[in-house]
This record gives structure tokens, C-alpha cells and sequence, in this order.
């Protein structure tokens, strides 16, 4: 039973890690530019097929993950440019019809470029197989990929707490989430800092969206539901911090993932058969969004609000 | 001593730290015109928010005309009879005078409720009736179809104070009235608040002494979240602790 | 800002408007194109559903991402009701519009204590839980969603019929323009608008600010609702698709086209969405890309949308 | 500026008034985005390719084929359907993948008394009570191919199996087919959501109950991404997976590659078959698409052939419903799949063979056929139909 918790745990701290890829971007454009961006997801669809598109082409993973990242990122440049660059002084109503339509736009422009039909991704040879550990006597087998992204997530958490918490130019992005005007009146050139944080978070998200590409599969419209759980992990963090990310993504995580495991499981034991059943997944996916409506009750601006 | 309509215990309340009220005990008695001063940062509107419920104290208490409001939400304070107009003018600058007194009138508990989905309100004459005559108490009786945005700044503070008389308060929280007024104009808003003190009672906040001076029945003065003293206009001129706290030695 | 007065020549072309509806289904049938009443009466659906969120967003000022919840709930509940026996559209639809109403006010008195971004993404994550919550019951048929085994009746007569589903929507939309038409010029549209405006202000004269947001939340909830049921009467079956935050957008790019505000924002924006969807879909199979690029226009050069050419604000 | 739009409308209706009477039109509705879009696409290259062989005539007549992608959306597809039966008034309509988007759309087109002859999804609905004459099936019928690896799971001997499959009507009937012949313990009922890519929690589970057998019916790139990360959990060492021919064909092998070898599944159909109809298929379709075809392309291309045979047989008088039911039933058209023949409620009475997946004479990892588990074998609920 030890190895089943365990295994879920990992499963959970890794799709924890990948959200707080998604969620990091997201809750720095929101905190510091006040914009609200629903074409986030169109970034990790985009930057997955890129990353799919170049290893097919490079016929290697790590190099379709940088060209595909570095393309993303290049993607994001150009749309901060033009069109966020309008956004930030606009409504939240205005942001929210433009990117709208940006999904629009960018579900369309995959499926005239790449097909309706979802891309292949396989992860690299090496890290097809499990990796066998001895543990509490038995061997304890876990997927080698999965290690990666997990090691992966971690490294990135380490440097974003690194760069945001200690360096000069993370302690501009505090700033402007906390106070954009006064940031701007303290001469810091906040223009050049939203467009290096927007790219920034462009990049994040492919970099999410070509590891889990092998994982799930490289479709059009992969964006939307990922989305919902970004905004749900930046909605308990706090808008704006990097820290409410992070624990906000591994809470968001490894509660989705140990709520549908355990959950129904758990309640076959209690209820009698069918009411189980019906209740089990019903339960575990409004989960997080009852743990959303909890946390905001008793702290409506998130666990760690930037914005004091 | 009359009745006291308005009394606060122990009123305290800090911001991170900053003890902005401490203990303050302040009462205001019907019909009276009471003025608090004190420099700036002393927390007088810090003290209005909380007296309208627009905030809430950390300890301590608030009861109007013998009721505890302390918990009450600020709209169940005004419909209770506390009326307040704010330091920075705060009118809908899209609509006509008469539309934004017509609102004032439109929330009184009195006059009926607002959940009419059917009956266009244009048709209620009485109503805008009502509002023209708090328009012409303030004086603005020909500027009743003009947009309040288009109107003076002076114009509009004499706006608010006719929307606050509409709610029929008890009491009349004024914060700030003569802020940004120049000199005739501000004349106009002291004469129009001697004629309104005579039928209700007022609290007053206000850095102009010679309106403070004229108006006030009686003065407390605010000194960084504490009340140093409270007492007829002559007693507080010479009183030695607020020269020193708040006028400096010149006065 | 100003209280929304419709322009005087509104009252006059909607009469002839609806003249001319009332004459469409005679027409389609003599061109032997009897599809096109089933399209018409999703225009008047989605024009229904779409002016119910204008209320919450263009009135109510609430910007809800979530709206899609109660239009589908509405479908869900005219289904289950089907599925009970109870086919009787004259029962059906009031009870969708209820269940609606009362799944918005929940959600309102949650969501209406925040402010600004968080109430726009608290919707969106309610509607979501919303979407979960029906497709993970088996009972109402998951994630295929619950079929309807016929049309209701009203009041007796039989829906099966395509023009007559289209007569009830068009009966329903233009009741509910009428109430929602005096409703603005009421004592409750009034304050509703000046809450949007400004909402301290408001509360400083005593309105129970939270009371009227949920009032208006509510009211579009159940209106939505109706739109729904009578949507699932249409197509037979209550989809999940409808529950998903996607169709809350596109109900709000309805809105924004038509005019944000204006009291046929909803109905023009749907009109102009739903025949450029169906002229566009023959020639240009990638025809949201065109839409895509039509919103960013209208949001970067024309904010104020099409409808603001019909009821121009007085004053 | 909106009496303009009415007018707008007007034109537009004239414009598609004009109906040509004497030719013949197919609606195909199919998946063709999404998961589920490897199953649709092969369905509709399968058809095209029949088309082409009939040079673009059914029957003589010239057809035209109008395609939809329904983006394996209930929704979605009744909408494409309602505009294929009104507004274009086809004659035929075929090509959907899922059973649960068949039961949405079945009702209008059997109200429209417009025949549908199903190249994949065959519910069990459609077989028993709710049987209709105007629906055929030239596919099978879901339980079956589930019912043959039962059996072969039981005469295996194998008695700790898990069962995992979609929580819709296709997989309800994968585990009732299942449990018909398989007699054994069943450790465990997965259903997953439909559409579902990352199976990490239920591998979990599955290697918690450590059964000896797993069986799986996941389709398109549910099962891609099932075989990927069972094998990268290290779960297919002590387990022998067993599938339906629909979740270890061309498409998923195409994908998965290696890892598939040794990999046990049932079909009623195999491109290594002998018989001449299906050499000319398999040879036409690797020269027309570049692959091999799967089990779909040979149902999409059944469909067509059928649908040649039956207009011929009433010599082009679509409109005579029950002369058209009578030919359709008659069956005169060749199989690739060699010879069936239809039950009394159109679905198929055929063999199901035993394939297993290993490296054939080009080293390619493909399916072999290895034996037959059933012969001339009927679905279970026929009895239930009492269509006349």
C-alpha cells in the first residue's frame, strides 16, 4: 500500500510542477501588468506543437524542447509588442474579449498548419522505461520520464525563487506587482520589464507543454482546460507572487491527483456500490474548486497576496 | 446635558502597525454642530470611516441615537440616519443634478422600495419634485438639468451635501467641505451650513479655522489618532497642549 | 455614463422587426428551406441567452465568465424534467428558469464578495465546477450529456413541429425585451447602473449595493436558464459543450459586439455572430481565425460595438 | 441597418434551393479532430478510396460525398447531421466512430427515414430493443471482438484480470462482451473519463492489485498513450496485455512501435488475409495513402462497396425505402473481410480471428493473424430486436 501513496504522491508533485510552469507566467503578467490572459493556454498549445514539430524534424526530444521553447519565447515577444502592449492600459473587459479571440486565432492558425489530428511526441529513447529503486524490501518502479519533468520542475522553481527573491531585477518584478505606478514613478523602465516577464512566461509555458506533450498528446484546444486550473492555483496562491504559485500549484496538484486515486476507493469502502460510484469522480474533480471556495473564504486575496 | 445622538468608546484601529486611532471617547450631541480638527495624518477621516461604517475598528465601539451600530454595514447606518459627503467629491458625473439627488431620494427607506422592475421612473414626478426642492436648499435650483460633471467644483460640493440632505439624516457626517473651495465660494458653503445646522445636527471635519471658528458649537481636536482635548471654540484657542501640539506658538 | 434611453425610431423599428419574424417561418417553408427555421430559432435562443448576461454585464456592470453555468443548467434541468415524464413545456421552462435563478444566486453570493479580476476568474472556476458536476453523473448521461426522447408540448400543442419552437422563442425573447426594456427605465434599473458606476456612492445613500448585484446576477441567471431549456428543446439533447467556459466567451463576444449595455447589445451581437458563422462556414472552413481577427478590431478600434448605433446613451 | 441582414439571409436561401434529383449524396460525419481523429480519418480514406474505385459513381450514378468532422462532440455532430438531412437532403449517411455520438445523432436520421450504414460504432442499443430498419452496421458489433478475447482470455487460463475502458456506451458494451466468455476473477473495473491521455493515477492502481491479465479497450490516442506509459511504468513485464482488434492496430501500432510486440487482440478482419478482394484493397490503399490500412479503412471501404450494390440493385430509386432496405439487406457486394451476412437486425454474422503483433516479412511490427476464435458468430441481443 506504501509503494500505491507513494507512486500517487510523485504522480501528484509532478502534475503539481507542471501547473506551477503554467502558473508562474500567468500570475506575474496578472500582477504586475493587471492584465488578464486567457490566451495562456494558446501559448503552452503552441509552444508543445513547436517542440513537437522540431523533434519530429530534429528527430531528437532535447532539441525540439529548445527550439520549441526559443520559439515560443520569440512568439511571445511579438505578441507582447503588439497587441499586450494596448491591452495593459485597457479594461479587464477589453483584455478579456482580445484574448479570447487570440484562442480563436491561435486553435485555427495549429489546425490549418498542423492538421486537425494530434502530433506525435514520444519521449526520449533512454527515458522510455521505469526506473527500479529498492524500497522498504520490494522493488519500487516509476516511469524515468516522469522523474525528468519532476526534476525539471524543481530546477525551474529553484531558479524563479532564486531570480525573484534575491536578484535586482526580481526585486523589480516584486515591486511592480505590488505597486506598478509607484514602480514606474521610481524610474524603472517597467516597459522593457512587462515584455521580458510576458516572454518569460511564454517560454515557461512551452517548456510545460513539451514535457507533458509525450505524456498527454499535442492536440488543438490541449489549452483551455489546463487554463482553468492555472487560474484556480493562481486564484489560492495570491495573485501576483511567485511563492502563492508554487504552493499553490503543488497544493492544486497533488490534491487533483490523490483525490481521484484515492477517493473512490476510499468511498467504495464507506457508501454502498452505486452511490460510490457516481459520487467517486464527481467528488474528486470539483475537489479543487471546493478547496478554491474554502480558501477564498477565509483569505479572499490568496495565501500569499502581493498586493498588501 | 441632551441626549447624546452619536457616542464612541474606546475607538481604536492600527494599519500594520500604525496606531492610526487609539482609544478615542467622542460624543456629539443632538442639534449640535461639532467640528474636529487636528494636522494632517491626525486620522479625521480615518474616524469618519469609521463613524459611517465604511471601516471597522480593531476594539471599541459605536452607537447612534442609543443603538450599537458598530457592526452595522454602512448602508444600514445611513438608513438608520447618518448621512455622510466625502473629502475627495464623489458624485455620478454622468448624470443630470436632478438624476443624482433623484437617487439620494430613490434609496430613502421611506420612499419606497427600489425592487420596481415595471413603472418608469420618469413618471414618478413626486420624486423629482422632492429633489428639486434639496437642490434649491443648496442653492442649485437652475442647475438641475445640467450634467454634474459640467458643473463647478464648488457646485459640486454644494451637490453632494444636497444628495446627503435627501437621505433626511440625523446626522450629517461633512468631511472636509471647504477643501478646494476659493474664498466666495466657501462663504456661500459656511452660510449654507449655518442654515442647514438649524435641523440637523452635524459633524464636522475641517482644516479652515475661520469656518471651524464660526460654525462650530463645540471642537475636539485629533492629534495622531488621539483626542487631546474637547471644548467650546474659546477653550480649545487657548488651550496650551493643542497650541503646542497643532498650532505652534503663532496662534 | 448616463441612464440608457432607447433613441425614439427604436420603438417603431421593433415593431416592424417583429412583423417581419412573425411572416420568416411562412417564408422558408414556400423556399422549401425548412433548415433555416431551426438556425432561426437558435438566433433567437442565443439572442435570448446572450441579452440575459448583457443584463448582469452591460446593466449589472458584473463581468461574468461564467455565465455559461446557468444557460446550461437550464438545458440539463428541461432534460431532466423530459426524462421524469414531466413534458410539458408550460411547467418545464419555469422550473428551468427557477433552477437556474436559484444555481445563480449561490454562485453570486460567493463570487459577489470579490471585486474586479477575481470575481471574473471566480465565475469562471464556479462555472467549471458547475460543467463537473453534471457530466460526472452517470444518471444524466456524463459526458455524452442527456438526450431529450421528444419535444415538449405547450400548453398542449406539440413542438415537434420547427416552426413552432421557433414561434415560443420568439414569444420568450420578445417578453423578455418588453420586462427587460422597462425593467432599465425602473426604479431597479436606475440603481443597478448608478451601483455600476459608482458603487460607494451608491452605498453611501443607503443602497444595499450586494443585495441589488445579486438580484441582477440572479435574474440573468434565470433568464439564461429559459434560453437553455428551450435550447435543449431544440437540438434534443443537453450537452456538456454547453456548460464550458468557451461558451460563456462566446456569450460574452456576442454582448461585446452588439454593445455592452445598449438593450439590444445581446440580440445584434448574436444575430451578427451566428449568420457570419453560417454565411462564413461555407466559404472558409477556418472561419474563426476571420472571427478572431474581427474581435481584436472591434476591441482595439470600435469598443463601443455595433448596437451603439441603435440606442445612443441621452444626456 | 438590420433590415439589410434580412435581406442578406433571403439571398442566401435562394442560392441553395436548387436540388439535383437524379444523383446521389452521402452526409459522412466522422472524428476527425482530437483523440479520437486517427479512427475517423481512416474511415474516410477507406470510403474515399471505394469512391475511386467507383469512379465517383454509386450505382451508376454520380455521388458526392460531403464530409464533416463532428470533433467527437454529441453536439456537434447532430448539428452537422440536422444540416446533411434538411438542408442537403442526403440519401445515405455513414462515417461516425463513437457509439455515444452515435446515439445522438440516430434519432433524426431513422425520424428522416435516411438509411445509415455505420462503418464503426455498433451499440448495443442499435442491436437489441431499439433495432431500426434504417440502420445497418458493416462493422460489427461492439460486444464482439470484446466477447473473442474473453474467450481467449479463459481458455488461457488467466485468472486475475483488470479491465480498463472509457466511461461511455462503447465501453460499458466492451465490458459486458468481456464478461460474457470470460468466466475468471476480475480484479478490478477502470473507467476513465473519454478522451483521458495521462493514465498515471490508474497505472498506480493497476500495480497495487498486480493482476496477471490486463485487458484495455481504448481507442486512437486513448490507447496510444495507455500502451506508452504502461510500458514506461514497467507494469508489461509481469502483466500480458489483451486488447479489442480496435485498440492495437495500424494507428496505435504506428505510434507505440516495439513496446506492442507480443501483444494478444481479436479482429474480424486482418490485411493478411488471402481472399482477392482484400489483396486489391490492401495493394490500393499502401499505393493511394503510403500506409497500411486498419481495420477502420477497411470498414469506411465496405461501406462504400455496399452502398454501390444497393443503389444498383434498385436501379437508382433511392426514394423506394422499403426496395432499398430489401437490396441493402441482400448484401450483393464482395467483403474484403471475406464473406458475412446481416442478422435480422443488420448487424453482422461473422468470424473473429485471433492476431497477435510481431515483425512480419519487411521487418515492419504489424499485426499476425494467428487463428479463429469464432466462426459465423451472432452479437447477443438480436433476440431483444423485434424489428420484422
Amino acid at each position: 500500500m506504501t509503494q500505491l501513496i507513494l507512486e500517487q504522491a510523485l504522480n501528484g508533485l509532478q502534475f503539481g510542477l507542471m501547473l506551477f510552469l503554467l502558473a508562474a507566467g500567468l500570475t506575474l503578467v496578472f500582477g504586475i501588468m493587471d492584465c488578464i490572459n486567457l490566451a495562456h493556454g494558446s501559448l503552452y498549445m503552441v509552444g508543445a506543437y513547436f517542440v513537437a514539430a522540431a523533434a519530429q524534424a530534429a528527430d531528437s526530444f532535447w532539441i525540439g524542447l529548445g527550439v520549441g521553447v526559443a520559439g515560443a519565447a520569440v512568439l511571445g515577444l511579438l505578441l507582447e509588442l503588439t497587441l499586450f502592449r494596448q491591452l495593459y492600459r485597457r479594461d479587464h473587459l477589453s483584455q478579456v474579449l482580445a484574448t479570447f479571440a487570440l484562442i480563436l486565432i491561435a486553435n485555427e492558425a495549429v489546425r490549418v498548419i498542423w492538421g486537425p489530428a494530434p502530433l506525435l511526441l514520444n519521449p526520449p529513447e533512454a527515458l522510455a522505461g521505469p526506473v527500479e529503486l529498492p524500497l522498504f524490501g520490494e522493488t519500487f518502479f516509476y516511469p524515468a520520464y516522469r522523474l525528468l519533468i519532476i526534476g525539471v520542475g524543481l530546477a525551474v522553481a529553484g531558479l524563479l525563487y532564486l531570480l525573484v527573491a534575491k536578484s535586482r531585477v526580481g526585486m523589480w518584478v516584486r515591486a511592480g506587482a505590488s505597486n506598478r505606478e509607484m514602480t514606474e514613478a521610481l524610474g524603472i523602465n517597467v516597459r522593457w520589464l512587462f515584455t521580458a516577464v510576458f516572454v518569460f512566461g511564454a517560454a515557461l509555458c512551452a517548456l510545460a507543454g513539451g514535457l507533458l506533450g509525450p505524456l498527454l498528446a499535442v492536440q488543438v484546444g490541449m489549452g483551455e482546460s489546463v487554463l482553468i486550473l492555472a487560474f484556480v492555483v493562481i486564484i489560492i496562491g495570491g495573485i501576483g507572487s511567485i511563492r502563492g504559485a508554487l504552493v499553490g500549484s503543488l497544493i492544486v496538484g497533488t490534491v487533483d491527483t490523490l483525490g481521484r486515486a484515492l477517493l473512490p476507493t476510499l468511498l467504495r469502502a464507506t457508501l454502498p456500490g452505486d452511490a460510490a460510484a457516481t459520487l467517486g469522480p464527481a467528488l474528486a474533480s470539483i475537489l479543487i474548486y471546493l478547496l478554491m471556495a474554502g480558501i477564498l473564504f477565509f483569505k479572499p486575496q490568496g495565501l500569499f497576496p502581493a498586493r498588501a | 446635558m441632551a441626549e447624546a445622538l452619536l457616542e464612541v468608546r474606546q475607538l481604536s484601529r492600527c494599519f500594520a502597525a500604525v496606531d492610526a486611532l487609539k482609544d478615542v471617547d467622542f460624543s456629539l450631541d443632538a442639534g449640535e454642530v461639532h467640528a474636529l480638527i487636528g494636522p494632517n495624518g491626525a486620522g479625521k477621516t480615518t474616524f469618519i470611516h469609521h463613524v459611517s461604517g465604511a471601516l471597522q475598528p480593531d476594539s471599541g465601539s459605536v452607537h447612534f441615537a442609543g443603538r450599537d451600530v458598530t457592526r452595522l454595514a454602512m448602508h444600514q447606518r445611513v438608513a438608520a440616519g447618518m448621512a455622510r459627503s466625502y473629502q475627495i467629491t464623489n458624485v455620478f458625473r454622468g448624470l443630470t443634478a436632478l438624476d443624482n439627488v433623484a437617487l439620494a431620494v430613490q434609496g430613502r427607506s421611506d420612499a419606497g422600495s427600489s425592487f420596481r422592475f415595471w413603472r418608469p421612473v420618469r413618471s414618478e414626478r413626486r420624486l423629482f419634485d422632492e429633489a428639486q426642492d434639496f437642490l434649491e436648499q443648496v442653492g442649485l435650483a437652475d442647475k438641475a438639468a445640467i450634467v454634474a460633471g459640467q458643473l463647478s467644483h464648488g457646485e459640486q460640493r454644494a451637490l453632494e451635501l444636497a444628495m446627503a440632505l435627501a437621505t433626511k439624516p440625523q446626522l450629517l457626517l461633512l468631511d472636509e467641505p471647504m477643501a478646494g473651495t476659493g474664498p466666495e465660494e466657501s462663504a456661500r458653503m459656511v452660510e449654507l451650513i449655518e442654515h442647514l445646522a438649524r435641523h440637523v445636527t452635524i459633524l464636522l471635519v475641517e482644516h479652515d479655522m475661520d469656518a471651524v471658528f464660526r460654525l462650530a458649537d463645540r471642537i475636539s481636536v485629533l492629534v495622531n489618532g488621539q483626542l487631546i482635548c474637547t471644548g467650546t471654540p474659546e477653550a480649545v484657542r487657548n488651550d496650551t497642549g493643542v497650541r503646542r501640539a497643532y498650532l505652534g506658538d503663532h496662534l | 455614463m448616463a441612464f440608457y434611453r432607447p433613441t425614439r425610431w427604436q420603438r417603431s423599428l421593433t415593431i416592424v422587426l417583429l412583423t417581419l419574424l412573425l411572416g420568416l417561418p411562412m417564408l422558408l417553408n414556400s423556399l422549401e428551406q425548412g433548415f433555416y427555421i431551426g438556425f432561426a430559432t437558435r438566433v433567437l435562443i442565443f439572442s435570448l441567452a446572450a441579452t440575459s448576461l448583457n443584463l448582469v454585464l452591460g446593466f449589472g456592470g458584473m463581468v461574468s465568465l461564467g455565465h455559461a453555468a446557468f444557460f446550461g443548467a437550464g438545458a440539463y434541468i428541461a432534460a431532466i424534467c423530459q426524462q421524469a415524464g414531466l413534458s410539458e413545456a408550460l411547467l418545464a421552462l419555469p422550473l428551468a428558469m427557477l433552477g437556474a435563478g436559484l444555481l445563480a444566486l449561490l454562485i453570486g453570493a460567493i463570487s459577489l464578495r470579490t471585486r474586479g479580476v477575481y470575481f471574473i476568474m471566480i465565475t469562471l472556476a464556479f462555472a467549471q465546477m458547475v460543467y463537473y458536476l453534471f457530466i460526472s453523473a452517470r444518471a444524466w448521461g456524463g459526458d455524452d450529456g442527456l438526450p431529450l426522447s421528444e419535444r415538449m408540448r405547450f400548453a398542449g400543442f406539440s413542438l415537434v413541429d420547427d416552426a413552432a419552437l421557433y414561434y415560443l422563442a420568439l414569444g420568450a425573447l420578445a417578453v423578455v425585451m418588453l420586462l427587460l426594456g422597462r425593467l432599465t427605465e425602473a426604479r431597479f434599473g436606475r440603481s443597478i447602473q448608478a451601483i455600476r458606476e459608482n458603487e460607494t456612492r451608491m452605498e453611501a445613500l443607503g443602497y444595499p449595493v450586494f443585495t441589488y448585484r445579486l438580484v441582477c446576477f440572479a435574474l440573468g441567471g434565470a433568464v439564461a436558464g429559459l434560453a437553455g431549456a428551450l435550447l435543449a428543446n431544440l437540438t434534443g439533447l443537453a450537452s456538456p459543450a454547453l456548460l464550458q467556459w468557451t461558451q460563456s466567451g462566446t456569450l460574452l463576444v456576442m454582448v461585446i459586439i452588439g454593445g455592452v449595455g445598449y438593450l439590444y447589445g445581446g440580440v445584434v451581437g448574436a444575430v451578427v455572430l451566428l449568420l457570419l458563422e453560417e454565411v462564413l462556414l461555407g466559404y472558409f472552413a477556418h472561419w474563426h481565425i476571420v472571427l478572431g481577427l474581427l474581435l481584436l478590431a472591434i476591441v482595439l478600434f470600435a469598443p463601443k460595438g455595433v448596437a451603439a448605433l441603435f440606442g445612443r446613451p441621452r444626456g | 441597418m438590420p433590415s439589410r441582414l434580412t435581406a442578406l439571409a433571403a439571398a442566401l436561401l435562394l442560392a441553395g434551393a436548387a436540388h439535383a434529383a437524379d444523383s446521389i449524396k452521402v452526409g459522412f460525419v466522422s472524428t476527425l479532430s482530437g483523440p479520437g481523429a486517427g479512427l475517423g480519418v481512416d474511415i474516410r480514406d477507406g470510403f474515399n478510396l471505394g469512391m475511386k474505385q467507383l469512379n465517383g459513381k454509386l450505382g451508376g450514378l454520380p455521388a458526392e460525398v460531403l464530409i464533416a468532422d463532428d470533433q467527437q462532440s454529441p453536439d456537434v455532430a447532430k448539428q452537422a447531421a440536422d444540416k446533411f438531412l434538411k438542408k442537403d437532403k442526403v440519401d445515405f449517411m455513414t462515417g461516425i466512430v463513437f457509439s455515444n455520438i452515435m446515439l445522438a445523432v440516430g434519432p433524426a436520421v431513422f425520424q428522416n427515414q435516411t438509411f445509415y450504414i455505420s462503418a464503426n460504432a455498433g451499440p448495443s442499443q442499435y442491436a437489441g430493443e431499439q433495432c431500426n430498419p434504417f440502420f445497418f452496421n458493416v462493422a460489427w458489433q461492439n460486444d464482439n471482438l470484446h466477447e473473442a478475447v474473453g474467450k481467449y482470455v479463459q481458455d488461457k487460463g488467466f485468472k486475475n484480470v483488470v479491465i480498463v475502458t472509457p466511461n461511455y456506451p462503447g465501453g460499458k458494451d466492451a465490458v459486458s462482451g468481456f464478461k460474457r466468455y470470460y468466466k475468471g476473477k476480475v480484479a478490478d473495473e477502470i473507467y476513465t473519463k473519454l478522451g483521458q491521455l495521462d493514465y498515471a493515477a490508474e497505472l498506480a492502481q493497476i500495480r497495487a492489485t498486480k493482476p496477471d491479465a490486463l485487458f484495455f479497450f481504448l481507442p486512437g490516442g486513448m490507447g496510444i498513450n495507455f500502451v506508452k506509459q504502461f510500458v514506461a511504468a514497467g507494469l508489461s513485464r509481469d502483466t500480458q496485455l489483451f486488447a479489442p482488434g480496435f485498440s492495437a492496430d495500424e494507428d496505435v501500432i504506428k505510434a507505440v512501435g516495439a513496446p506492442m510486440m507480443g501483444m494478444f487482440n481479436s479482429s474480424h478482419w486482418a490485411h493478411d488475409m488471402e481472399n482477392a478482394e482484400n489483396q486489391r484493397f490492401v495493394a490500393n490503399f499502401q499505393k493511394e495513402y503510403g500506409r497500411l490500412p486498419s481495420l477502420y479503412a477497411s470498414q469506411g471501404y465496405d461501406a462504400a462497396l455496399m452502398m454501390d450494390a444497393a443503389v444498383r440493385d434498385v436501379k437508382g430509386n433511392v426514394a423506394d425505402k422499403k426496395a432499398l432496405q430489401k437490396a441493402l439487406e441482400a448484401k450483393r457486394f464482395k467483403s474484403v473481410r471475406g464473406d458475412f451476412k446481416f442478422n435480422t437486425n443488420h448487424y453482422p454474422v461473422q468470424n473473429y480471428y485471433l492476431r497477435v503483433i510481431g515483425k512480419d516479412v519487411q521487418d515492419r511490427v504489424t499485426n499476425k493473424t494467428m487463428g479463429t476464435i469464432f466462426t459465423n458468430h451472432a452479437d447477443a441481443y438480436v433476440a431483444s430486436c423485434k424489428m420484422k
